[in-house]
């Protein structure tokens, strides 16, 4: 019965299985993240040669499609948790969802600040409303509407549940950034354009694209769980916690 | 036939009642008393499935109404806290479309009937519900009980803001209900004594 | 138990919502006029030259139209839900995205018919005329509902946050966007020779699909509200 | 019987509504992603040329300002009336006139500063720079404070249910429109090489007419609701 | 001292009352009674100054509200149907921002102690109100009346959704308010009985 789940998930979840099983996965995973991403700029940096009409400037693409990459493939992520946590009613799921929330934003703002950075010098321009550039920006709306939504709502059982609906309602947007280069004419280069080179520079530039990926989803693993702990600690120990600190300091600041 | 089997609930950090077990037979009625915030209002939604137990399960007619769904609610009328009448609306209309989506009659002459049974004169049928006083409006959404045919009713603090007369006619029309071998359910803070049917209380501790 | 059929239910509420906002006349005006109102700026804002004003027309006429659905969209819920009357409805003995679609279906009537009935007259102020102009139409037509369907998730989603409206702008405005797009697209295109039909018949694929998920969605929500 | 000071009585009210937007952490984000996401619509609809984006800047972003403060207008005093907290306001030993203020402050802290300090950003992303930025955050600055004064009328007349003065908060609206008509064109006329002085100083006018005639017409809105 | 002088009040069509005259002398309380609509709101409306009657004139210590205005307000406790706070607000702030707005005490430890006094134990004063229960949430609107240090008080049924216990809490709180010689105006449907202070009925009859 869904109720006894409930339950039985959460001690599943809770520090006997959870804490010491991420414990020791957390600190792996941040030695890999450092590793490839090192390697990968390293590579993308000075291993790789420099573009022959874009110059230097093009070596942002190996931050900037991992980590557009990256926006929306955490955005599934955080969808699918939110989708078991509705279908399970298992509270865990709905933490990891939050827990992705927003390293998944960080990504997007990445991706639209190297984006622009790389703008400036090929398009002359630090933004246009191209579809994809524009699908990308709602993306971090999106993102910021989930937290947001959890943020407003008090009783956190509620919030889960209300994030988590809306957060799968948003999963629409990423198909329409992943076509908008279709669908529109757009200034922003589709998914051939940038594999045009010479073979083995393209063989150097995929390695390094490769490894920054790698590098970005370590990183996102480690900083999700490290996040999953600490809202487990807040919520088991004080579920009222995040509304009673904010009347307290309201009741100091008055 | 109602069965509140080992329910638990609690709000926030608070525990209201634990392992909560009782039966409700058909011509009976539950007394629901406890002092403010012992927790009636959250047993009687818990009964109406308006929200789920921390555990526990209730069951009617021998089946879990987590299953039975729309079923259940065609067997229910639930009058919460909240009259849930539309200020804009004249009581007739308010009636009407409560009662129609309920799915209980509601012809106009029925419709009249029930508000005079509540003590309604005509010349207010007409008028916006916003210009009721507050006992008026009460006894507006008091009246979907002269029109529900439904076996369970479910009522949270029907006496508010009523007149004695008022609450007379309200006891007698459970009265009523009882003796057709309907089951009632209600929290409130008035001693309850009925003429007919049998009483049961629960009190809640908090 | 004498029950409803679900047609049945959908019309009484549908009936329900209308009679109310024939009751309170400002609702009824409101979208109209703000639409009207917020086109009848641009040229204002903007300046007279008609290249201009026939460049940006549809773009202007769409979200025009998508801000007033949006205005609207803060009591679809809200008001129910302060009353009671929500509470009630969540117990009709049928399932709950019949509930949804009569809010949905009387929302649009209200706040998004009149905009398609409406946006010929504002499409000629724009120099809009012929082809454009009933593919204007048809865009709003296919698009309005589905606004109205999207809209109602973020209201049943921010249904007991404070000064939910804005909340509910910020939810439901990128879902907008795509429809925006198509809508405009639509009307520009044909605008400039190359038919719409591509773009409406997109407008209509997220019509379905809105249909298909939205109810879905916004029952949950409001289930969610009201625990 | 110790009275507040007119100002304690000002900043009390202030601090409630500054408190209860504290409450939930979004209110106070919201208003400024509103006017960002309005302001990122319109290209979508319009279409990417840089050149039709300078010249409709000014208009979007004010329309853009103008829609936000609108949205959370709705609840201002609707909220206090429903809960009865509004008649218990009309009791306080203090002339109406001083509770107005209040919550028109409070409201404009939350819903129209904000937008202030945004502006230079979104007038970047539209290709405005420089003077016509700093006119832009000038024109908002002595804008908004008025778009409050005057929404606060409308929301006060709009409690009146008896129907009668709902048209008049249907006229409240309009009332909105020289505000948009100077600050844009303030912006327009800046970017176009003749400065915007003119128009700051009638934006500056009307903010001067608005406080001296606002609180006093909404107090009078406010006794007739209640009646 | 209060006197009402010959009011007449209609709503709409319906003539509520006319020529009611009365006088409330301090140290009395004066309790509205008669059946749901029959005008105990509008009455009590008409003596806080909320709405103007359609004849005749109130007299506070011998000078008319009408000239009064914030003078009176300043003399006036009024709570009525409505709670009138704030569902997001703790029911500590709430009531400081109320008693802070009407000139009333309100520094912390007055708020505590009027909160306790009204029997809201302290584990709910920084809990937002929509948590509480109905009875509660009234509680928190009657805690004013213990930081309260105004002559007159009008009170709309504040026995709604009270249990017994917070009832005869509050039934004191008006005795020790007539004791130091203050005035009471309450519409109810409860039987009034003071132990104190001076009783004096008017019975509406629409
Ligand atoms: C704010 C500005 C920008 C945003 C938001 C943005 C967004 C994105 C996104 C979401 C992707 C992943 C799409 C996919 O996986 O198919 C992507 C990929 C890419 N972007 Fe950008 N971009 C921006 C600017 C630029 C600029 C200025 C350039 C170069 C002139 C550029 C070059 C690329 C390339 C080459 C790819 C890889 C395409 C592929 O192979 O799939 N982007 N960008
Ligand atoms: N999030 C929460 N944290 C702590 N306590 C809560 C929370 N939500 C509700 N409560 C408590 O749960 C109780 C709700 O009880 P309920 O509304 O059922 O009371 P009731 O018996 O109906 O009281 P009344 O007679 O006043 O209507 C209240 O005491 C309230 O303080
Ligand atoms: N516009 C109107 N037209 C006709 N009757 C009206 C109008 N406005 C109010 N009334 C009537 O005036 C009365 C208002 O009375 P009031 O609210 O003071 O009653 P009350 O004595 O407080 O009743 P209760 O005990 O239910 O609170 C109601 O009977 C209502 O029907
Ligand atoms: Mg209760
Ligand atoms: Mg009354």
């Amino acid at each position: 019965m869904v109720t006894s789940k409930r339950i039985n998930w959460f001690r599943f979840s809770s520090s006997q299985a959870f804490y010491p099983l991420t414990g020791k996965m957390i600190p792996w995973f941040a030695a890999t993240a450092i590793l490839a991403m090192t390697t990968g700029l390293y590579i993308g940096f000075f291993v790789a040669p420099t573009d022959f009409q874009q110059g230097e400037a093009y070596r942002i693409i190996f931050v900037h499609v991992p980590a557009a990459w990256m926006s929306m493939f955490l955005y599934l992520v955080m969808a699918g948790w939110a989708a078991l946590g509705l279908g399970l009613n298992a509270r865990p799921s709905f933490m990891m969802a939050q827990a992705v929330a927003p390293t998944g934003a960080m990504f997007t703002f990445l991706a639209l600040l190297t984006g622009s950075m790389w703008g400036k010098p090929t398009w002359g321009t630090w933004w246009v409303w191209d579809a994809r550039l524009t699908s990308e920006l709602i993306l971090l709306f999106l993102y910021a509407g989930v937290m947001l939504l959890h943020a407003s709502i008090e009783d956190t059982r509620r919030a889960d549940r209300a994030s988590a609906t809306f957060a799968l309602v948003g999963v629409v947007n990423i198909p329409i950034i992943y076509f908008s280069v279709r669908w529109w004419n757009t200034l922003h280069q589709g998914a051939s354009v940038s594999m045009t080179a010479a073979p083995k520079m393209a063989a150097t530039m995929l390695m390094a694209m490769l490894l920054m990926t790698i590098g970005f989803w370590m990183y996102s693993a480690a900083v999700t769980l490290l996040r999953m702990r600490c809202l487990m600690l807040d919520r088991e120990q004080n579920p009222t916690k995040k509304h009673t600190l904010v009347m307290q300091e309201a009741m100091e600041t008055h | 036939m109602l069965e509140l089997v080992e329910l638990r609930c609690s709000r926030g950090k608070r525990l209201l009642f634990s392992d909560l077990s009782l039966i409700v037979g058909t011509g009976e009625l539950l007394a629901v008393v406890g002092e403010n915030g012992t927790g009636k209002t959250s047993l009687l939604r818990l009964v109406c499935g308006l929200s789920s137990p921390d555990s526990g399960t209730i069951v009617w007619r021998g089946s879990q109404i987590r299953q039975l769904k729309e079923l259940y609610h065609a067997e229910l009328t639930y009058i919460g806290h909240c009259n849930g009448i539309k200020d804009d609306l004249t009581p007739a209309e308010n009636l009407k479309f409560s009662a129609c989506l309920a799915g209980d009659g509601c012809s106009d002459t029925a419709i009249r009937r029930a508000l005079e049974a509540v003590g309604l004169e005509a010349r207010l049928h007409l008028l916006p519900t916003r210009i009721l006083s507050q006992g008026q409006k009460r006894r507006v959404s008091l009246a979907r009980l002269w029109l529900s045919r439904r076996p369970l009713w479910v009522l949270d603090e029907p006496y508010t803001s009523l007149d004695a007369n008022a609450a007379r006619l309200v006891t007698q029309r459970m009265e009523a209900h009882l003796d057709e071998g309907g089951l009632v359910v209600v929290a409130t803070h008035q001693e309850m004594t009925l003429g007919t049917g049998s009483l049961q209380h629960v009190r809640l501790t908090g | 138990m004498s029950r409803l059929s679900l047609f049945g239910t959908v019309r009484e509420i549908v009936w329900r919502d209308l009679l109310l906002v024939l009751r309170r006349r400002s609702d009824a005006a409101t979208p109209v006029l703000f639409f009207a109102i917020v086109a009848s700026l641009f040229p204002l804002g903007v300046g007279p030259e008609p290249m201009t004003l026939r460049a940006i027309a549809p773009g202007v006429l769409w979200v025009g139209a998508l801000l007033s659905c949006l205005l609207s969209l803060g009591r679809l819920y809200t008001a129910d839900y302060a009353d009671g009357v929500l509470e009630q409805m969540l117990l009709i003995p049928q399932p709950l995205t019949v509930l949804v679609m009569g809010k949905v279906f009387a929302h649009w009537i209200v706040s998004g018919l009149p905009l398609v009935l409406l946006s010929p007259l504002l499409g000629l102020q724009y120099g809009l005329n012929g082809e454009p102009l009933r593919v204007l139409m048809i865009s709003l037509l296919l698009g309005t509902p589905t606004l109205s369907l999207i809209g109602g998730i973020g209201a049943a989603l921010t249904l007991d946050v404070r000064g939910g409206t804005v909340l509910i702008a910020l939810l439901v405005l990128p879902l907008f966007v795509p429809i925006l797009i198509f809508g405009a697209g639509a009307v520009s295109s044909s605008a400039s020779g190359m038919g719409g039909e591509a773009h409406l018949s997109l407008l209509g694929a997220c019509l379905l699909l809105a249909l298909a998920l939205a109810p879905w969605a916004t029952g949950a929500a409001l289930r969610i509200a009201m625990e």
